[in-house]
C-alpha cells in the first residue's frame, strides 16, 4: 500500500481561521440586467415577437402571391374574422365545436385512464393497450362511421365517438409509458405505504408521471381538433347546428376564402389561448414547482 | 313521428329547399290528416349520406345520380334501395382554362381533370362515357390518367387561382357557371352531348321498406314536390330569392335566376337520360345487375303520369 | 405468536435478480432472526446484498429459495408494517413540500387523520433540524438534507420494523451524530425494532444490538453477534468484526 | 443526550459464527411454474388470444347486424382481403401508402429534431418551438391544402407535406418534454465531457429520453397512417397512383363494402406488424435493456 | 500563469439559487486557493453548500457575486479539465454497461481514440474491483458499486482538476479504505490535483493536505488548514477541526 506522502507540493502556506463568521448581513449587491435581458426574459414577450413575426410573414407572402382565391392576406383574413366574430357567426360555430370537443375529449381521457390503469395492473392489460393502440391508433376516423352511426345515430353522438377514438391512444400511450418510467424507489415508496389499484395510481404514478402526460393531453388535444373539424364535415349536421369545421366548408362552397381563413384562425387562437392560458398554467404550477423538468 | 330527410349543397338541390322554407311537406300532411314532423339533415357527400340511409338513421337520401345507382345495384338482393323521384335535369361541363385544348383529344399528360372523385363519381364516368364516344370504342379509360378527385370549391379555386397543374374541371352548377363567367375559360364537353340528351342529374331514394310502410308519407313528399317544382317553374325570381335566403351563397340574385330558369334545365320529378349510364356502368362493370329497363330503378312515384 | 418468538424470521432465502441475459445471485441462504425491539444491523461489503435483502424484507423481492416471516405470516408484499428508508435520494415524492412528504406518509397509509399527520409530520421535520425547509419541495434540498426528510418519515411511521438502508451514509459527522442520537433516543421512548444497514462498523455497535456480518457477494452470513455499549468491549468488538472483514487484508485501525 | 440503554430485549442470545461461508457450489432449485403460467408468460400467446377474441366478437357482431353493406362480418373481410391480396390490388395500394408514409414520416422526424434541437439550444427556440405546436398541431390537414397546391402541387409532393404537418409537432412535443425531464445529473455529465450542441444532444439527450421519443415516434406512426388515408382523397390522388386510402374510398364509392373493410384490416395488419415486430425490437434493445422503464 | 500562482482561486464567491418564490443563498463571499497538486478538502456540515461550491467550480453555476479562475481563466462553462464525482446515484449513462460508461467519457471528451479508451476503462474497472460486473448494465448495481464506477470515471480522466462530492460515502469500511489508498497511489504517480467534499474528519486528514472548513447554512470560511500525515499531530487535529464544527455540542469523540 502506498504511503500518502508529503501532503501537497505548498504545505507551507499559513493557514487561516475566521472567528466571526456569522458576521454581515448576507447582503449581495446583483449585477443589474440589460434592459435587453430583462425583455428577453418575458417569455410572453419572446412569443409575442414570434408572433408578430409569423403575421408579418403571413401578409408579406400573401400579398407576394396575390391570389386572393387561394391564399389570403393577413389582414384580409383578421378583417374577416372581426365581421364573423361581430356578427356571431365565428363564435356560436367555436361554441358549437368547443362544446362537443370538450365532451369527445373528456371522455377520451376517462378512456384512456381506465385502459393505462388495467396496463398498469395486469400483463394481459398491458397487450391488451398495446394491441388495441397499434391496431386502432392507425385506423382514419371514417372506418369508424360505420359503427358510430350503428351506435350512436348522425349528430353529435357520432362526433364524440370518433374524438374519443382520435383522443385516447395518444393520452394513453404516453400515460402508459410516463407510468412504466416512474423511478423503481417512488414506485416502492408508494406501495410501501400500502397504497394500491386506484389510489396507487392516482396518488404516485400520475403525479410522478405527470409531465408525460401533460404532453399526452396536449397531442391529444390537438388531434381532437383535426378529427373534430374533419368529422364535421363527414357526418353532417342537422339544420341550425354545426360547428367550426361547418363554417369552414360552408364557406368555402361560397368561395368566401378570407372567411375560411377567420375560421382556420380562430382554431390557431384557441390553441393558443389554450396553450398559454391552460396548459403553461398547469406546467407553472406541477412540473415547474416540484422541479422535475429542467 | 318525425321524417328525415337529407340534402347536399348547391343550386341542384333547390325544390327540397322550398320544400323546407315553404314548410310544404307539413302543409300537405295536415291536408292528408297526418302528423308529423321533418328534420333536415346536411351532407357534405354521398357516401356519408348512403352509410345514414343504411344505418337507419335517414329516410331519404338525396344525391346524384352516381351515388344512387351504386346504392341500387348493391341493394337489389336485400334492402332494394330505389329512386323515388328525381329533382331536375341539368348539364354538367367539363371546363378548362387551356385556350389549346377544345375537343376532348386535346387533352395530354400535361393537364389534370379535376372530378369531385376519380373513377366513381357522376363525372368520371361521363367522362369515360365522352372518351368512348369521341375517342373510339375502347378508349374509354384513356383520361383516367388525367384525372384527380377534388372537391367542387377547391377544383374551381386551383383552376381559377392557376397557381396549380389544375387545368380542367368536370364540376356541377353553380361551380361550372361561375367558371365559364372567367375570360380564360371555356366548355370542352356537355354532358347532354355525351347522354345524348337531357338526363336527371339529382335524385331522392329511399329503402323499400320505408316506402311500402309510409305509403301515405310518400303520397305527402310527392305532393310538396309536385308543388315546389310548379313553384320554381312559375315564380323562379321567388324561388331564387328563398333559396338564395336559405342558403349560404355568394352568388347574385341574377345570377341565381339565370340558373334557375337555364332552358336547358328542366325541374321535374320524372327522372331522364338514365338508361344511357346504367348501360354503360353494367357494361364497364362497374355495377352487376341484369335489369334491362332503367325505370325498375325507381319506385313508381317517379312516373306519375 | 409467542411473546418470545421472533418478530422476523428469515431462514435460508437466496435472492436472484433475473435479467434478460444475467441470473444475478444477490444472497445465498441467509437466515436470522430479530426479535421484537431489536436493533438489527446489516454489515458487510460493498454489493453484498444488503439493500437486496431489506427490499425483500420489505416485500419487494420473492425469494428464489427460503421463506421470510413477519409475525408468522409470510411476507408476500409490501405494506405501512414495513417502513423503509430506501438509499437511494430519489425516494421523497417531488410534487410534495418536505413537511407534506412525511405527513402523506401518515396519511396514505391509514395512520393517521389529516391533521393529526401534519402536526407529527412537523415535529420530525423539526427533529432532524429541516424546520426552516418544511415547505421547500425535495429538489431544493442538498443530498444530506433529502436523506433526513426520508428518514423523518420513516421514523414517524413508527411501523413494526423499521428497515433504514445506510441512512446516515450522506451526513456529516455532527449531524450524523445527532441522527444516531435521535435514533437510539426515539428507541428508548418506544422500543420499536429496526433493520438497519450501515457500513460503518463504528455506527452498527453504537446503533445495534445484534449485528449480522456478511460475506462478499454473493452474500452469505458470516457471522451473528451481540453488540455492547461498553466502550472497552466496544473497541474490542470493532477490532474483532475489523478482522473478520477484512481477513486477509493488512491490518490497520478503520479510520474513516 | 440519551444513553442508548441495554441493548436489545434479547441479548442472551447465542452469537453465531460460520467458518466456511465461501463453500457450497451456489445450487439452487427454482420453483416450477404451472403449465398456465408458463403459457401466460409468452408475450405473443398472450396477444394472440386477444386479437383472436376481437376476431371472434367482430364475427359475431357481424352476423347478429347482418348488413353487409354497413358492417361486414370477419369472414367476409378476411375473403375480401386474400381475394385483394392474391389479385395484387390491395398489396400496390398499401406499397403505394407505404411509400409515401416512410417519407413523410422520415422528413417529419427530421423536422421535429430541429425544432426540438433548437428549442432545447436557446428559450427563444422553446417558445417558437411552443408557438409553433400549439398553432398548427389543431389544424386540420385541409387547412394545409392551398399552401400544399401553391408549393407542391398534386400528387405525393403534397401528401408528404401533409403528413410531416401530422407527424412533426407529436414527435417534437414528446421528444421535448423528454428532453426536459433528463435528469439533471445526466445532464451535468454529458456537459462534462465537454459535449455541446449537436453531441450533446445525439450522445446524452436522445438515449436518455428514448422512452419519451419512442412513445412520440408511435403517436407520430399512427397519425401518419390515419392522415395519409383521409389526405389521398383530399389531395388529388390521380387515378392509377392511389394507395390504401384511395382504394378504401373507391371502393366505399362502389359500396364494396367488405373491401373497404380489408383495406382497413390492411391498415390494422400493418400496424400490428410495425408495432409487435419493429417498436418491440426497439425497445427490447434499448429501453428494457437499459432497465429505464419498470 | 506563473508556476507558484494557484490553479483554482475562488473570490469571494457568493452563490445562489433562484427559484420562482425563493431565493437560497448556498455560500456567501467564499475565498481560497487551490494550487497544483492540492488534494484539497471541503468539509461543513449538512447543506453548507459543499456540492453547490463544487458544481460552480465545475461551471454549472456562476456566482451572484466574485469570481472563480482555473489557471487565470474564468471559469464560465463545463469541460473535460474539471472532472465530476457527483453525490448522486443516477450519475452514470442507463444506456452504456459499466465498461463503456468509463470509456465512453475519454472517447466523448476527446482524450483517446476509441480502443485506447476501452483498455484504459477496463484498467480502471478493475481498480475500483468491478471487473465481473464490466459488461452490466448500471441498473443492475448496487449503490455503492455505481459511486466505484463514477469514481473510476473520474480517475480515468486524468483531468487538470478531479472534483470529487462524497464519493466513498456509499462503501463499506473496507472497500472505502481501498478506494482511499487507490486515490492516494494515483496521486503519487501523477500529481494530480483533487477538490474532495467529505463529511469524515477521518478521511478529511488522511486525503487531504489542505482542509478548508465551512459554517452552516449557508456556507461561509471558517477556517483553512494543512493536514499531516505525522499520526499524532493528526488525532491533534482531528480534535481541533472536532471542536471547530462542534462548537457548543457537548465534546465527545467522533466514533462513526
Ligand atoms: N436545486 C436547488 N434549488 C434550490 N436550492 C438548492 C438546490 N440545491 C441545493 N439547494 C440549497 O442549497 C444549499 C446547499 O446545498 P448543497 O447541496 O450544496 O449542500 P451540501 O453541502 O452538498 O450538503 P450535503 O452534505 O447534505 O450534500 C442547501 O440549503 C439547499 O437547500
Ligand atoms: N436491479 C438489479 N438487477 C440486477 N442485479 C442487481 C440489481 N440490483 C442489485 N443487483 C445486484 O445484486 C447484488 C447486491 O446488490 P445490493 O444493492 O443488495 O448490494 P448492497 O449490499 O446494498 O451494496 P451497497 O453497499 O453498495 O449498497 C449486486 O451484485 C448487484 O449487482
Ligand atoms: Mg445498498
Ligand atoms: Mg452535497
Amino acid at each position: 500500500m502506498a504511503e500518502p506522502g508529503v501532503p501537497g507540493t505548498t504545505a507551507d502556506r499559513p493557514e487561516i481561521f475566521h472567528q466571526d463568521v456569522s458576521g454581515g448581513d448576507l447582503t449581495i449587491t446583483e449585477q443589474k440586467l440589460s434592459w435587453f435581458e430583462t425583455l428577453y426574459r418575458e417569455a410572453w414577450l419572446r412569443k409575442l415577437v414570434i408572433l408578430v413575426l409569423l403575421a408579418g410573414i403571413w401578409e408579406i407572402y400573401g400579398r407576394a402571391l396575390n391570389n386572393d382565391l387561394l391564399f389570403p392576406t393577413f389582414t384580409a383574413t383578421i378583417s374577416a374574422f372581426f365581421s364573423g366574430l361581430m356578427d356571431g357567426t365565428l363564435p356560436s360555430a367555436a361554441w358549437g365545436s368547443g362544446k362537443v370537443l370538450l365532451m369527445g375529449y373528456g371522455l377520451g381521457i376517462a378512456l384512456a385512464s381506465v385502459l393505462t390503469a388495467l396496463a398498469i395492473a395486469s400483463r394481459i392489460g398491458t397487450d391488451f393497450l398495446e394491441t388495441m393502440t397499434s391496431m386502432f391508433n392507425p385506423l382514419p376516423a371514417i372506418a369508424l362511421l360505420p359503427l358510430a352511426l350503428i351506435w350512436f345515430g348522425l349528430g353529435n353522438g357520432s362526433l364524440i365517438f370518433v374524438l374519443v377514438h382520435s383522443v385516447t391512444w395518444a393520452i394513453a400511450l404516453n400515460t402508459h409509458s410516463g407510468f412504466l418510467g416512474v423511478s423503481k424507489t417512488l414506485k416502492m415508496v408508494g406501495r410501501n405505504y400500502g397504497l394500491r389499484g386506484p389510489a396507487f395510481i392516482i396518488k404516485i404514478l400520475i403525479p410522478a408521471a405527470f409531465p408525460s402526460i401533460l404532453t399526452g393531453l396536449k397531442i391529444g388535444w390537438a388531434f381532437a381538433w383535426r378529427t373534430l373539424i374533419a368529422a364535421e364535415l363527414v357526418f353532417g349536421v342537422s339544420s341550425g347546428s354545426g360547428g367550426l369545421g361547418w363554417f369552414i366548408f360552408e364557406n368555402k362552397n361560397m368561395l368566401d376564402i378570407p372567411k375560411v381563413f377567420a375560421g382556420l384562425l380562430t382554431v390557431i387562437i384557441i390553441g393558443l389561448v389554450v396553450e398559454n392560458l391552460i396548459f403553461r398554467t398547469i406546467e407553472r404550477l406541477t412540473i415547474q414547482r416540484w422541479g422535475v423538468q429542467h | 313521428e318525425t321524417l328525415r330527410m337529407a340534402r347536399q349543397f348547391g343550386i341542384g338541390y333547390l325544390p327540397l329547399t322550398l320544400i323546407e322554407e315553404q314548410g310544404l311537406l307539413e302543409k300537405h300532411a295536415k291536408e292528408a290528416g297526418l302528423d308529423f314532423t321533418t328534420e333536415w339533415l346536411r351532407f357534405t357527400g354521398g357516401s356519408g349520406m348512403n352509410e345514414a340511409l343504411l344505418s337507419g338513421n335517414l329516410d331519404i337520401a338525396a344525391g346524384g345520380v352516381g351515388p344512387a345507382l351504386t346504392i341500387w345495384a348493391r341493394t337489389q338482393a336485400n334492402l332494394k334501395v330505389k329512386g323515388i323521384a328525381a329533382l331536375e335535369s341539368m348539364p354538367l361541363y367539363l371546363v378548362t382554362t387551356d385556350p389549346e385544348v377544345k375537343e376532348l383529344k386535346d387533352f395530354t399528360g400535361k393537364h389534370k381533370i379535376a372530378l369531385p372523385a376519380v373513377k366513381t363519381s357522376i363525372q368520371a364516368i361521363t367522362l369515360q362515357m365522352a372518351a368512348e364516344k369521341y375517342l373510339g370504342e375502347g378508349q374509354h379509360a384513356a383520361l383516367d390518367a388525367f384525372t384527380v378527385s377534388m372537391g367542387h370549391p377547391d377544383a374551381l379555386l386551383a383552376l381559377l387561382g392557376g397557381q396549380s397543374e389544375i387545368s380542367a374541371h368536370f364540376g356541377a352548377p353553380p361551380f361550372q357557371n361561375q367558371e365559364l363567367k372567367d375570360p380564360r375559360a371555356h366548355k370542352v364537353i356537355d354532358s347532354y352531348d355525351v347522354v345524348g340528351g337531357p338526363h336527371t342529374f339529382n335524385m331522392i331514394w329511399a329503402k323499400s321498406e320505408f316506402v311500402e310502410a309510409n305509403p301515405k308519407t310518400v303520397a305527402v313528399l310527392m305532393a310538396a314536390l309536385d308543388e315546389a317544382m310548379t313553384f320554381i317553374r312559375e315564380n323562379p325570381e321567388e324561388a331564387a330569392k328563398i333559396w338564395m335566403g336559405a342558403e349560404a351563397t355568394n352568388l347574385s340574385a341574377a345570377e341565381v335566376i339565370e340558373l334557375i330558369t337555364d332552358p336547358r334545365v328542366t325541374w321535374s320529378v320524372t327522372p331522364e337520360g338514365i338508361g344511357p349510364y346504367l348501360d354503360y356502368m353494367t357494361r364497364a362493370g362497374l355495377i352487376t345487375t341484369d335489369v334491362t329497363d332503367w325505370k325498375e330503378l325507381f319506385f313508381p312515384t317517379a312516373f306519375p303520369g | 405468536m409467542q411473546p418470545n418468538d421472533p418478530l422476523l424470521t428469515v431462514r435460508g432465502v437466496t435472492l436472484q435478480y433475473k435479467t434478460p441475459n444475467h441470473l444475478i445471485t444477490a444472497t445465498y441462504r441467509v437466515s436470522f432472526d430479530v426479535f421484537q425491539g431489536d436493533r438489527f444491523i446489516l454489515l458487510g461489503p460493498s454489493g453484498c446484498g444488503k439493500s437486496t435483502l431489506q427490499k425483500a424484507v420489505g416485500g419487494y423481492i420473492t425469494p428464489t429459495e427460503g421463506e421470510m416471516r413477519l409475525k408468522g405470516r409470510k411476507i408476500t408484499q409490501p405494506g405501512p408494517d414495513r417502513m423503509m428508508v430506501f438509499q437511494e435520494f430519489d425516494q421523497l415524492l417531488p410534487w410534495k413540500t418536505v413537511r407534506q412528504n412525511v405527513a402523506f406518509a401518515l396519511t396514505a397509509s391509514k395512520k393517521l387523520s389529516a391533521r393529526e399527520a401534519d402536526e407529527k409530520a412537523m415535529d420530525y421535520v423539526v427533529k432532524v433540524g429541516l424546520e426552516k425547509f418544511a415547505d421547500s419541495h425535495p429538489h431544493m434540498l442538498s443530498g444530506g438534507m433529502k436523506q433526513r426528510v426520508a428518514i423523518a418519515r420513516g421514523m414517524a411511521m413508527e411501523p413494526d420494523i423499521l428497515l433504514m438502508d445506510e441512512p446516515f451514509a450522506a451526513l456529516d459527522a455532527l449531524t450524523r451524530r445527532r441522527m444516531q442520537d435521535e435514533l437510539l433516543r426515539l428507541w428508548e421512548e418506544t422500543k420499536f425494532t429496526v433493520l438497519f444497514v450501515t457500513h460503518s462498523i463504528a455506527e452498527a455497535i453504537k446503533i445495534g444490538n445484534r449485528i449480522l456480518l456478511l460475506s462478499p457477494h454473493p452474500g452469505r452470513v458470516k457471522a451473528e453477534m451481540n453488540s455492547t455499549t461498553d466502550p472497552r468491549k466496544a473497541a474490542e468488538l470493532e477490532r474483532q468484526i475489523h478482522e473478520m472483514l477484512f481477513a486477509h487484508e493488512p491490518d490497520e485501525v478503520e479510520h474513516v
